[in-house]
């Protein structure tokens, strides 16, 4: 979907081709706090195009603040955050969406009285443009957009499996299929960046493999650039390219998966070592 | 006309002292009883999360149970007590009929089944009191109903209700009885776990069903206190349930689950709508009382989401 | 066994996103369109148009806007009477600048006043929600209704506090005042209504009814998808206000023929609320099922004493109207939260299985 | 549960049989005149409501069970609650109307105005005894309206004569302050221009004070400017469970009661009893006998309230309300026999009762007649003045119950009446294109 990201389909496994690749998103000396509650400290660590970048830690660490610092829900006190070369201000979360963010929860945030095909329809809403007027006639603009997008909508329904709970309305799916649908209304947004809020949380063995190869597939077929947060740390190995670990809302390490594996902070802060 | 706005109101003030000292206290009363109003409120919403939208009629239908039972030759004290007992029984039947069916459904369909019964009970009192406004007896219940007036300098007189008087004094007590049981009773530290988490309050033995229905008496015996001291004002009729409307900014104001906070939202609206309406109501030709307290509560809300006592909202995702 | 859509397949999306999709459905409504058009101009009589279809009509466009509203964007509000006064009021005076215009081009243009003005109250959506929502509506509803009392030029000023409505011809037939035969009335709001539902039915389905719904089921979600949450609420308030305000111009102009302030209380939005909430929360034939229900069952519960040959008081009558009313609103409440569209939809489940239960 | 089930499946039968009631309803049998009464004894209105439906019941049920009806023919009595509620007010009229109705008493403001153009057209005159549209008056652009006796302005303008006189002369007014509280709506809101242009002319002061609809039992904001104005008298026009408070207010500010005066729907005794003790000395206008001395209320008593006919007690006969109901009626039968006279039918039609109407002549003898006399001022209808401004008069409370304070006092006819011609063209021209008078005059 994006030009650049298309043309690096391959996913590559050599540390130095990463190095030269754009910048994405660049985190720099962020810092968040509710009233006198530190949420993040002074955090820095960046996202390169076309990568799985995995953010880990123990309970309360700071990562869902952190995705929610990156699409704009939270503002940071301090620090900067650099998007695609520029430096952002401060936004409003429906800014970082058109920016092309997209992102997934971590308690699944669908909209429960919508059925599943209208759900993804709705990651489809930044890029219909018809107004008002030919939204109430319907017969011709209006309905050829919403044909045209119904389209590119059944070719994810087609890619996530999911043809059969087409017109079933999300609430009473499975816990499983509901995130599936959510990862579905992410991907209809065709996002830059697709931040992944513990996408396998609660879920059984084989739907966990399921969900693995979607993320793979995502990232490999259409290049998206992928954030995940995720606490099983089979998944987060085999997945992703790079690691950033935070603990009580400070980073303690960053970098390829095998080598955030091996440091010292990380096993202390997983295993309740006191500071 | 600037000079009309923010001057003269306060010149007024101050050349006539003794009146708005008199618009004071008439703020003051008026609080009282939308706070007692909004106090009905607040006990079923904290207890059970049901606005109830019943409790302008509850008042409507314990004053006029009260009266009727008089007007039909039960002594004052008698028909009092058995006012309370039927608002138990109205209670007993709520929780059984209305609130145990519906449990666990969203707020707004709850409110709806309160509207519902709002329905009802109009149907039902006029059936069984007729529709003409009663006088209040609040003679024959050993209420005060003279009035005092204190002199204050050559022309200036501040003249005090009796019954007003006994209607803060009825409000304090009440307030301070609720909070004694809230606090120190069993049944009121059950009421409290229920209103902080259903579940879990089930799971520790309390029965949601008996807690409710004690809710809705206390709520009752709220609505009787408001009936008397507001039908002694004007009278007991189906009218007054537009009134109680009024009880809406104030909770607004104090938030749908504080005590402390239907007191003073109620005398914040009070205060605020007899001074907006004797000083600034003339400029634009009077009767803004009407709207005045839903525009101080929106105002208001703009700038406090989350009411005089409710704590910051995070949102979270 | 009657109502099934096996065997009805759709080959392209285009059938498949049709209003209607299934062939049973199509034909009820033919079926209703038929009688509202034919058969109840042919057959009813004058009390039966005027009493209970056009009210019913008239109900059923407000209760559609306040869907829309609350139902599909999930704003609660209590101030749909006030707005219903603003289009009564802009539809009065635009008949009274240019008396020689269409007159329900005017009933039309007064949605949009209602609308500019619904748009200003819904502002604090942006930061209030739920409940404490509700009872800002109530300021709009309590400030509108003093508004329509105290500005004189409102209702040019007549002595009488009130707005009454002349005699208007469109097309040769006189369709508002008191010469206006209840049929010609009938036929205005009937097009009206249906037209305004089906125009809505379109705005529901497609993407601007997507964003309401998103804002609906989970704001914060749908605003990191790039709804902004100000815009559509607005839009909601707007278009429920710009339906209610043609509901509430064509109530006075083609039903009471006259209306003081007190028309459009309290009490107004009330029973529209009602309408809504029995009816079904985002559902256009909810709409109209709680019109019905609120509207047309206590008329008709006023003529059963007679016919069973008591003699009732009227005014027992009434009060035996308002609990079996309540009881009702409880029970129905209580049976099914959603409301008759979902009951609605139960019931078609049982045809589509029927004459087996499962 | 079940119950509900019961209840629901009740409804649902009730409510098809009520349907089929509906599609199948019958016209009247005719032979007898059908008189539906638009009243309201619920609502918020109720308190002055049901006294006025139990006399206007009352009074043609004794015609009924003494006479045999008006002219040998039965009088078909049918009460449509209202609610004091426009949309239930129009539905009432299209559930009568079908059934030959002969006239209609709306008893609200609101109805009526819906009413006043329909009335032409469905052929069915609209009387609204003392309430409505003041305008109506003028015969010829309304000729199917009849408010007699009196409009509000000729009430207006009784108030101020009356304070003049208590004062020592009109003159005397100059400098005066007159507070003017009102229930905000058309019908407080319709003496005002009267009452300001008076104001002009005599040199007083006029103060208003608005009370909302939804207000009505919570003044004290208005009295509390009431106090702080210190007008010398003060006028009300008030409705339902609006006339306690404000009496009871009124009490509580000190305000003197005899300068304290209410037109004639805020003279109800319930109104007045509210104030208790101090309310000794309140006033208001009236038009209806005061107390129940008159032989046709014993026969009223006699042959409807003992006989278990209706829902009125024994009491409350010759309250205000209750006896403004009674001339309600008196001029609905008077009005039905004039009709029969003119006629020679004695079934008529609303076309009739409107002859009858225009050509009703109450005069001193035949309120003897009807064992009235006294009751009423003798009024007559004209073509051209369907209000009459007849004479009015003060009537007291004396802490138990009203007396006549006053002699009949004549309304400032000369100034009213050029009023009431301007707003019924004005009526007219808003209202175009309105129908000229076309209906002949029985005079």
């Amino acid at each position: 979907m994006n030009a650049f990201a298309l043309d690096t389909t391959t996913a590559p496994s050599d540390e130095t081709v990463k190095a030269e690749r754009e910048l994405l998103l660049r985190v720099d000396n962020v810092s968040l706090s509710f009233g006198g509650v530190k949420a993040i400290t002074n955090i820095s660590f960046d996202i390169q195009k076309g990568e799985i970048r995995a953010i880990i830690g123990p309970n309360g660490a700071g990562k869902t603040s952190m995705l929610n610092v990156i699409n704009g829900f939270y503002h940071p006190q301090e620090g900067t955050i650099t998007w695609q070369g520029q430096v952002r201000r401060k936004m409003k979360p429906y800014e970082a969406a058109s920016q092309g963010i997209a992102r997934t929860f971590q308690n699944v945030a669908l909209f429960k009285g919508m059925t599943t095909l209208d759900n993804i329809m709705s990651g489809r809403s930044l890029k219909m443009h018809r107004n008002f007027f030919w939204q109430m006639l319907w017969r011709g603009p209006a309905e050829k957009e919403e044909i045209e997008h119904r389209r590119k909508v059944e070719d994810i329904i087609d890619f996530l499996e999911i043809q059969a709970i087409r017109k079933t309305p999300v609430g009473r799916l499975s816990y499983g299929l509901q995130k599936r649908v959510e990862l579905g209304r992410a991907l209809a947004m065709e996002p830059d960046l697709l931040l992944l809020d513990e996408p396998m949380a609660g879920m059984n063995l084989e739907e966990k493999e399921d969900m693995s190869r979607f993320i793979l597939d995502v990232n490999q077929e259409f290049g998206t650039t992928i954030a995940l947060i995720e606490h099983d740390m089979g998944v987060v190995m085999d997945l992703s390219d790079r690691v950033v670990v935070l603990d009580y809302g400070k980073k303690i390490a960053d970098g390829p998966p095998e080598e955030v594996q091996a440091n010292q902070d990380v096993i202390d802060a997983y295993l309740g070592v006191s500071h | 006309m600037l000079y009309d706005i923010f001057i003269d109101p306060f010149v007024q003030m101050y050349e006539m002292p003794d009146f708005f000292l008199q618009v004071l206290w008439e703020g003051f009363v008026a609080g009282i009883l939308y706070a007692l109003i909004a106090l009905g409120f607040v006990l079923i919403f904290k207890a059970s999360g049901v606005f109830n939208f019943a409790q302008g009629i509850m008042v409507v239908f314990a004053g006029l149970t009260l009266v009727g039972l008089n007007e039909n030759g039960v002594p004052a004290y008698l028909a009092l007590l058995l006012t309370i007992a039927v608002m138990g029984v109205l209670a007993y039947g709520v929780e059984r009929v209305v609130m145990r069916p519906l449990v666990n459904q969203p707020e707004i369909i709850l409110l709806m089944a309160t509207i519902g019964l709002t329905y009802f009970l109009i149907g039902f009192g006029e059936f069984v009191f007729g529709g003409e406004p009663k006088q209040m007896i609040a003679e024959q219940l050993g209420l005060p109903t003279g009035s005092t007036a204190f002199e204050m300098g050559e022309r200036g007189l501040i003249i005090l209700q009796h019954i007003d008087i006994a209607a803060a004094v009825i409000a304090v007590v009440m307030v301070a009885a609720l909070g004694v049981f809230f606090n120190k009773t069993r049944i009121g530290r059950a009421l409290r776990a229920v209103a902080d988490d259903h579940q879990a309050a089930l799971s520790v033995g309390i029965s949601l069903n008996q807690i409710w229905a004690i809710v809705w008496f206390a709520a009752g015996l709220v609505a009787l206190a408001t009936g008397i001291m507001w039908g002694a004002r004007s009278d007991v009729s189906f009218a007054l349930e537009i009134v109680a409307f009024k009880a809406l900014p104030v909770l607004i104001l104090g938030g749908f689950t504080s005590i402390p906070g239907a007191i003073v939202g109620g005398l914040i609206i009070g205060f605020g709508e007899k001074i907006g309406e004797l000083y600034w109501g003339g400029l634009v030709g009077g009767g803004i009382e009407s709207w005045l307290a839903y525009i101080i509560a929106l105002i208001f809300l703009l700038f406090r989401p989350q009411g005089l006592f409710g704590e910051r909202i995070i949102e979270r995702i | 066994m009657f109502y099934r859509e096996a065997g009805q397949f759709k080959t392209s999306y285009k059938a498949d996103q049709a209003l209607l999709p299934i062939l049973q459905d199509r034909i009820g409504l033919a079926v209703i369109l038929l009688t509202a058009f034919v058969l109840i101009p042919v057959f009813a009589n004058d009390f039966f148009l005027t009493s209970i279809m056009i009210p019913f009509l008239v109900f059923a466009l407000a209760a559609i806007g306040l869907n829309v509203l609350t139902g599909f964007c999930g704003q609660l509000s209590l101030g749909t009477g006030a707005f219903m006064g603003v289009g009564a009021y802009a539809a009065y005076k635009l008949t009274s600048i240019f008396p020689d215009a269409n007159v329900i081009l005017m009933v039309l243009l007064s949605g949009v006043f209602s609308a500019a003005i619904g748009a200003v109250f819904g502002l604090p959506s942006l930061r209030i929600k739920g409940l404490y929502l509700a009872v800002t509506t109530l300021a709009a509803q309590f400030f509108l209704e003093w508004c329509f009392i105290r500005i004189p030029w409102l209702y040019n000023y007549n002595a009488s506090g009130a707005i009454e409505i002349p005699r208007r011809e469109v097309f040769g037939v006189i369709v508002s005042g008191a010469e206006a035969t209840p049929i010609a009335r009938y036929f205005v709001v009937l097009s009206i209504t249906a037209g305004i539902a089906y125009l809505m039915a379109n705005v529901l389905r497609g993407r601007i009814g997507r964003s309401w719904m998103m804002i609906r089921d989970m704001d914060i979600a749908a605003e990191l998808m790039g709804i902004r949450p100000l815009q559509t609420k607005l839009m909601a308030f707007a278009v429920s206000s710009f339906i209610c305000g043609v509901a509430g111009a064509m109530m006075v102009f083609f039903w009471l023929n006259a209306a003081e302030p007190s028309s459009y209380s309290i009490r107004l939005s009330f029973q529209i609320l009602f309408m809504v909430i029995l009816g079904g929360l985002g559902s256009l034939a909810g709409s109209f099922l709680g019109a019905a229900f609120i509207w047309i069952l206590p008329v008709i519960l006023k003529f059963v004493p007679g016919l069973m040959g008591i003699d009732m008081a009227a005014e027992t009558v009434e009060h035996a109207t308002f609990m079996i009313v309540g009881a009702l609103i409880i029970f129905f409440l209580i049976v099914e939260p959603h409301g008759f569209a979902r009951l609605w939809q139960i019931g078609k489940q049982k045809l589509r299985v029927w004459p087996f239960p499962y | 549960m079940r119950n509900f089930k019961q209840l629901a499946l009740g409804t649902a039968v009730a409510a098809g049989v009520g349907l089929s009631g509906i599609l199948t309803s019958a016209v009247q049998a005719q032979d007898a005149n059908y008189v539906p009464l638009l009243t309201y004894r619920t609502g918020p209105y109720a308190g002055s409501g049901i006294p006025i439906a139990n006399g206007m019941h009352d009074y043609l049920a004794m015609l009924n069970a003494r006479d045999g009806g008006i002219g040998g023919v039965k009088i078909e009595i049918e009460e449509c609650e209202t609610g004091y509620n426009a949309q239930k007010g129009v539905e009432c009229y299209e559930a009568t109307k079908g059934k030959g109705a002969v006239v209609y008493n709306p008893y609200s403001t609101g109805i009526t105005l819906q009413l006043i153009p329909k009335a032409g057209v469905d052929k069915v005159p609209v009387l609204s005894m003392g309430y409505g549209l003041s305008a109506a008056a003028v015969g010829n652009t309304f000729p199917w309206i009849f408010n007699v006796p009196d409009t509000y302005w000729d009430g207006a303008s009784v108030v101020i004569k009356y304070i003049g006189e208590q004062e020592g002369g009109l003159e005397n007014l100059k400098g005066k302050k007159i507070g003017y509280i009102f229930l905000d709506a058309g019908y407080g809101r319709e003496p005002i221009p009267l009452l300001e242009q008076l104001a002009e002319k005599y040199g007083f002061e006029l103060l208003k004070y608005p009370v909302p609809g939804a207000e009505m039992q919570n003044q004290s904001s208005q009295w509390l400017n009431v106090r702080r104005d210190r007008p010398d008298y003060m006028v009300m026009w008030g409705w339902g469970a609006m006339n306690p408070t404000a009496v009871k207010e009124a009490v509580k500010i000190r305000f003197p009661m005899d300068k304290f005066i209410g037109v004639w729907w805020s003279a109800g005794d319930d109104d007045a009893a509210a104030g208790g003790e101090g309310a000794k000395g309140y006033k208001a206008l009236n038009f209806s006998g005061v107390g129940s001395d008159f032989p046709a209320l014993d026969d009223i008593k006699k042959h409807v309230i003992d006989a278990g006919q209706s829902s009125t007690d024994a009491e409350s006969v010759g309250s205000t309300l209750y006896n403004r109901g009674v001339l309600n009626s008196v001029i609905i039968a008077e009005g039905i026999r004039t009709a029969q006279e003119l006629t020679g039918k004695k079934v008529i039609t609303g076309e009739d009762m409107r002859m009858g109407l225009e050509a009703l002549n109450l005069d001193e003898a035949r309120l003897k007649e009807l064992g009235l006399s006294g009751f009423a001022h003798p009024m007559k209808v004209t073509c051209e003045d369907h209000a009459g401004s007849h004479p009015v008069f003060v009537q007291e409370w004396d802490g138990k119950k009203w007396r006549q304070a006053s002699d009949w006092i004549e309304p400032m006819t000369d100034i009213v009446r050029p009023l009431l011609e301007a707003a019924a063209a004005e009526y007219a021209e808003k209202n175009a294109p309105w129908p000229a008078r076309t209906e002949p005059c029985p005079n």
